[in-house]
């Protein structure tokens, strides 16, 4: 009963998203237009943590080694192809296999929880020490140099596919990220209903039991930061796209804890939720440099502190069960299951977990 | 020559913890469509002897034979794609999905053993009414009753259909109503598949029990029919003793 | 349904852009007392804040000394500063707000060489006339773009030779390990051999190196006679320091093209920063009238102000630079200013004269020799305008308009 | 042979500032599962107030060993009641909100100090080993962590507090049966962290450059070694400073300093991989 509502729900939110998307261009300036390019870019990046987080259980302190690498590739196959099709491949596919690489290591070596973390942390923080490392003549690949530090400034942005002389106008590059976005969110909604995706969900929810049952939950949490460091990857193309600029700073500690943050305020375990939490931290971080008045570091830490204590289940869920609950009082009649709720609820269900069987 | 094979066969397995023993040169031999019950006082070493199986544990020493494959040290899942299924001591379910999704998920490994994906929703409606949970198929397992969730979990193991299934405690937290349903279905499972029941409950062994091991301080004490272990003096000093203790 | 939504897609998208077709044409539409605005991308909180505040107020001064005068071409200056927060990702979001969305005249900003590339693009993109007022490596070729700070060739040639005189031929350089220490290392390797030296070793140290244990250790070992430094940032201080206590201050000395550029002279012990050479184009402590009128300004608006470097000083002299080109211009139309900036104009600031070099729209600028003295600098020689003879190799804006790149200057030594 | 000294002396002062660096951590994170990433925002608080208080005319030592653990110490017990205390057993809330705070912390400090704050000279002097020249402060900082790790030893071995705390550690619930208030426990166990923290920030206040963004060239790595170190807080903390720190000053002296901290990085993945117990979980079972 609530399973038709709950899609009928996520169409008209999708269809709503492309006719915004559609849209927006008409109605705000150029400026906005790339800011909310940029956002959505970012927003890509947040998906791509917030699926392997919240839907495979995998919590990477090391996204961004992804997202950077993915920028990085893309930087340098532009710049030596000077188009940017097959360059977006290799954002994805490069990111993608070291993903594979990584992941293999990691989860076939019985790598868990904390450690993961760690690991993929010093992952990163090598990956910004060696690129910014790179500002010797040596570190050129093709016509393309590193930069080390100062990165590579003047990086082609998208192309029309297979046509060079043809660049995206901003209002394309808008309708492409935003596209992208969409898409991403889509094809992870998928996933997340396809035999494979319930699954992955089932080795978040209880590793033991899924391997008792069979699956090799090794494979399949590869599996899903594969995809996690594919999406990552493509992100960063979308992000070099927009400012057509890469720098070894994509590495940085403090960027790949914002992304945890976007998570954890937006909602875990939701698709919508990182997409929210990133746009609404992103535009409070570029509001906060436009005052004089306080310290930035300042306004931002006072936030964080004041959500985690208020809002500790992120706005997402905690706006999904006030509506519940609103709702509830409206039909004027309790549903089932409300008597078991407040004792050894572990999850709420997030809202990928739809029963299965509907099809 | 599998059938001169017992269904499954432990030598001197061992398992040490640093200095402590949980398991000590268990040889254990069960047929195939064999009924076996493991009693003994906690700490006996049943539990750990059940991990083995399922190779949450790797034993120190020892083997492990399942028809012609050795087992020991495999990786859960591997194990679980041989065969074996179980349903652990503590009710362990994925929570935070449907009693449905739990059901199917095992089903879809058993489905996929057939090569039928229409299957896997067949057993699923199949192994929901067995359990009597078909009302609450879209029920978040997390939020049931101890009891509710045990039944899940059962039904995970059924769906499986696996060759041989490991129940520990199944009745532990049921109704006596549930307990002879619980009884009913092992009986049942009994006439095309081997089973080993880990229990405490006495009346429950009997209710079902053909041949019954007996575990303590990691070994195998002795092995016998019901009748003739619950008379056994040594083991009513082990469960009584015991008892006394805790 | 498809059809039908796009249909409905089509009709919309061509009405909202009739109604949004008036707004655009309006926002050209100045009047006469609208003020000209400023934009201003510097780093007032995080890492590079240190050096991002004084230039703020740098700018503060200017714009309210110009104002105070009667504006521009009669028109008040607005400055529009946003904290870029030490991340390069909101530089470039600052650079695409103030080129479309507050639609300055002029950006001065950007710290790092980072910082700058990554927003030099948007301006040349958006065409905004673009103000860099930081010392740096050198290089930069963009008609679009002025960089107004000394280059290695205006400082480093004098630094080096200076230092040899009062130490010896062997050096041992370390430099922070992105493209400026890079650049200068070179610059300084070059120097040290034209005038007859030997470098010892190059090391570069990442921006968060804070144990410099086995580096004091590798330097003992080369045994030079002479440190020459371009380490950057708050951790590199930790350097000098390790230095000092391990009892290796007063055995070989330390010339430096970064130390002092913030405040360490002042926030470090005597005993560590003594003696240190070091060589800008601009000091607190020098003592012609217009410095210390400017710094009796500065310190007026901000009694604590840490101290007023180079930096500092030539973001001031680059705001005064670009109002000089606007009053020759008479406009504040882009190429108009380009043009008479290019034209030759000079302000006489707190460094002295500083000349705009047409051809690499750099500055012919004073260069200052100086050593530490009892936390102070003591200046010890000046070397009047001194021309960026590095980018000058490369960059010939006269010659080829529409150049746009960073040069890596090839130094043949 | 003279040079071999020094660089031996190079790897223990590198290893003792790790091992300063990472204590609290190691007890915060090793005793409470709490993640602080404001770990290095209280080593700047305490080399600031071991700074400021120097500079105010208070002894040097009596500023680094005494002033700078107080204030940090207290810190840590006003974040802890107002903030940690909400987020037990909830890992990422409890990163989160830390980050929060270190921001907050920075914006602080830079909004009361300013962006760069006078140092203080380093006390002692150097001496030669042979041709070489060091400097006095190494061997003072090794003594340090020398004392701090007996003083916690003694602390979590000996004391009440040690073995409630040990007890709480393990399993909360058991405390509160045997009548300890566990709050109190981890009440007192996030103070000690944070004042063993900031005896790190005093002690290395004289050889730092001292801003308030200094923090955060330090929370990275000490997480790391703590993380490779394992459960144990002195065997872990130790052994994995050691490890780390003598990859580390080896790498650099024989490299560069950038090739020191890559190597770092990758002999700390590789341990992980090898031991995802950490050392003390794979050679110091069942230590402190």
């Amino acid at each position: 009963m609530t399973e038709p509502v709950k899609l009928t729900l996520q169409c008209v939110a999708v269809l709503f998203a492309c006719v915004v998307v559609g849209l927006l261009p008409f109605y705000i300036d150029l400026f906005e237009l790339m800011q909310y390019t940029l956002f959505c870019s970012m927003a890509v990046l947040a998906l791509s943590l917030g699926f392997i987080w919240g839907f495979g259980g995998i919590l990477s302190f090391g996204q961004t080694a992804f997202f950077g690498l993915g920028a990085y590739s893309y930087a340098v196959a532009a710049i030596n192809f000077g188009d940017s099709t097959p360059a977006i491949g290799l954002a994805i596919l490069i990111p993608a296999l070291f993903a594979l690489a990584l992941g293999y290591f990691v989860f076939y070596g019985q790598i868990s929880d904390v450690y993961l973390g760690v690991i993929t942390l010093t992952v990163t923080l090598i990956l910004f020490n060696v690129f910014n490392s790179t500002a010797g003549d040596a570190y050129t690949i093709g016509s393309a140099r590193l930069g080390g530090f100062n990165g590579m400034p003047a990086v082609p942005t998208f192309n029309m596919p297979f046509d060079p002389s043809n660049i995206l106008f901003p209002e394309q590059s808008w309708y492409v990220t935003g596209g992208a976005l969409i898409a991403i969110y889509v094809g992870l909604r998928l996933l997340l209903r396809s035999p494979f995706g319930r699954v992955a969900i089932a080795v978040k929810e209880n590793e033991t039991r899924a391997a008792l049952l069979g699956y090799d939950p090794r494979l399949v949490k590869l599996l899903v930061f594969v995809i996690g460091g594919a999406i990552a990857g493509f992100a960063g193309a979308l992000y070099v796209n927009w400012g057509a600029f890469v720098g070894p700073t994509i590495f940085a500690l403090s960027l790949s804890a914002e992304i945890i943050i976007w998570i954890c305020i937006g909602g875990l375990g939701t698709l919508v939720g990182p997409i929210v939490g990133c746009f609404l931290i992103e535009y409070l971080v570029s509001q906060i440099g436009t005052q004089q008045a306080v310290n930035s570091n300042l306004v931002l830490g006072a936030i964080l502190v004041v959500f985690v204590v208020l809002l500790p289940k992120g706005l997402v869920p905690t706006i999904r069960d006030g509506l519940l609950a609103l709702g509830r009082l409206g039909a004027g009649r309790s549903r089932r299951g409300d008597a078991a709720r407040g004792h050894e609820i572990v999850d709420e269900g997030p809202a990928g977990a739809q029963p299965a069987g509907a099809e | 020559m599998a059938e001169i094979l017992p269904l499954l066969q432990t030598s001197h397995l061992t398992m040490r913890f640093g200095g402590v023993v949980a398991n000590d040169d268990v040889n254990f031999t069960l047929e195939e469509m064999e009924l076996r019950c493991l009693i003994g006082p906690n700490g006996a070493g049943k539990s750990t002897f059940f991990k083995m199986l399922t190779g949450q544990l790797t034993p120190s020493e020892g083997t492990i034979r399942f028809r012609e494959n050795p087992i020991a040290g495999n990786l859960p899942h591997q194990i679980a794609r041989l065969g074996i299924g179980i349903k652990t001591q503590i009710p362990n379910v994925f929570n935070g999905l449907s009693v449905r999704e739990n059901v199917w998920l095992a089903a879809r490994r058993a489905a996929r053993r057939d090569a039928s994906a229409k299957r896997a929703a067949e057993i699923v409606d199949e192994v929901l009414q067995r359990i009597v949970l078909t009302d609450l198929a879209d029920a978040v397992v997390g939020q049931l009753s101890h009891g509710q969730r045990q039944w899940v979990e059962i039904g995970t193991v059924l769906a499986a259909e696996p060759e041989l299934i490991l129940l520990d405690e199944p009745a532990a937290g049921m109704t006596d109503e549930e307990t002879v349903r619980t009884a009913e279905i092992i009986a049942e499972i009994n006439k095309t598949r081997a089973l080993i029941v880990v229990e405490h409950d006495m009346e429950f062994i009997r209710m079902i029990a053909k041949k019954v091991t007996v575990f303590h301080q990691g070994r195998i004490m002795m092995e016998d029919t019901v009748e003739a272990v619950l008379a056994d003096s040594r083991v009513r000093d082990v469960y009584l003793g015991k008892k006394v203790a805790a | 349904m498809t059809f039908t939504r796009r249909k409905f897609l089509k009709t919309t998208m061509s009405a909202s852009a009739a109604l949004a077709a008036p707004a655009i044409s309006t926002r050209y539409a100045f009047g006469a007392e609208d003020p000209i605005k400023v934009g201003s991308l510097l780093d007032q909180s995080g890492a590079i804040a240190s050096s991002g505040v004084t230039m703020v107020t740098a700018m503060e001064q200017g714009i309210a000394e110009i104002n105070e005068a009667g504006g521009l071409l009669g028109r008040p200056l607005q400055l529009i500063q946003y904290d870029t927060q030490s991340n390069i990702q909101l530089y470039s979001q600052y650079a695409q707000q103030l080129a479309l969305k507050d639609r300055v005249d002029v950006v001065h900003g950007g710290i790092t060489s980072a910082s700058r590339e990554a927003i030099r693009p948007t301006f040349d993109r958006f065409r905004v006339l673009y103000f860099y007022n930081v010392l740096y490596e050198g290089g930069v070729c963009d008609r679009d773009c002025f960089c107004t700070g000394t280059t290695p060739a205006q400082t480093v040639e004098k630094l080096v030779p200076y230092a040899m005189k009062n130490s010896g031929k062997k050096a041992y350089i370390l430099a922070a390990d992105y493209n400026y220490g890079q650049i200068t290392a070179k610059w300084m390797t070059k120097y040290m051999q034209d005038n007859g030296g030997e470098v010892l070793s190059v090391d570069f140290f990442p921006l968060d190196v804070t144990n410099f244990g086995s580096t004091i250790s590798k330097i003992q070992e080369a045994k030079p006679d002479l440190i020459l430094s371009a380490l950057v940032g708050g951790n590199h201080v930790s350097f000098y320091r390790q230095w000092q206590s391990a009892g290796m201050k007063d055995q070989i000395p330390i010339a430096s093209t970064t130390f002092g550029l913030v405040n360490e002279p002042s926030t470090v012990d005597a005993a560590v920063s003594e003696g240190i050479y070091g060589c800008y184009g601009y000091y607190e402590e020098l003592e012609t009238p217009e410095s210390t009128a400017f710094v009796d300004k500065l310190k007026k608006r901000w009694p604590q102000i840490p101290y007023i470097s180079e930096l500092t000083a030539a973001t001031y002299e680059g705001l005064y630079l670009w109002a000089e080109g606007v009053k020759k211009a008479g406009s504040i139309d882009r190429m108009k200013v380009i043009e008479a900036l290019e034209g030759g104009v000079s302000f006489k600031g707190p460094s002295g004269e500083v000349k705009l070099d047409p051809a690499t729209h750099h500055t012919v600028r004073n260069a200052y020799l100086a050593q530490v003295k009892d936390r102070k600098w003591n200046v010890l020689e000046t070397f009047d305008a001194v021309p960026p003879s590095d980018t000058a190799m490369v960059c010939d804006l006269s010659e080829n308009p529409d150049d746009n790149q960073q040069y890596v200057i090839d130094i043949k030594s | 042979m003279d040079l071999a000294a020094l660089v031996a002396l190079n790897v223990v002062n590198g290893a003792a500032s790790l091992v300063l660096l990472c204590l609290g951590l190691a007890i915060i994170f090793g005793m409470m599962r709490i993640i602080n990433l404001a770990h290095g925002e209280f080593v700047m608080l305490g080399a600031y107030a071991a700074v400021i208080s120097a500079n105010a005319g208070v002894n040097i030592y009596i500023a680094m060993l005494i002033v700078a653990p107080l204030c940090v110490g207290l810190v840590g017990l006003i974040v802890e009641r107002c903030l940690i205390r909400f987020l037990y057993g909830r890992l990422v809330d409890s990163m989160l909100a830390t980050w929060g705070l270190s921001l907050l912390i920075v914006g602080i400090v830079t909004t009361i100090f300013g962006n760069t704050m006078q140092g203080v000279p380093t006390p002692l002097g150097g001496f030669s080993i042979g041709a070489y020249r060091t400097s006095w402060y190494t061997i003072f900082l090794a003594a340090v962590a020398l004392v701090v790790l007996a003083a916690i030893y003694g602390v979590l071995r000996y004391t009440r507090f040690g073995l409630v705390a040990r007890a709480v550690m393990q399993n909360p619930e058991m405390a509160a049966v045997l009548g300890v208030n566990p709050a109190r426990i981890y009440m007192a166990t996030f103070s000690l962290g944070a004042a063993v923290t900031g005896l790190a920030g005093g002690v290395l206040a004289p050889v730092s450059g001292i801003t308030p963004v200094m923090g955060g060239a330090y929370v990275a790595k000490a997480f790391i070694t703590v993380v490779g170190g394992g459960a144990a807080i002195i065997s872990g903390t130790t052994s994995a400073s050691a490890l780390f720190g003598l990859v580390n000053q080896l790498g650099a002296y024989f490299t560069t300093p950038v090739y020191g901290e890559v190597i770092l990085f990758i002999a700390a993945t590789v341990l992980i991989r090898l031991m995802p117990q950490g050392i003390s979980g794979r050679f110091f079972r069942g230590t402190i």
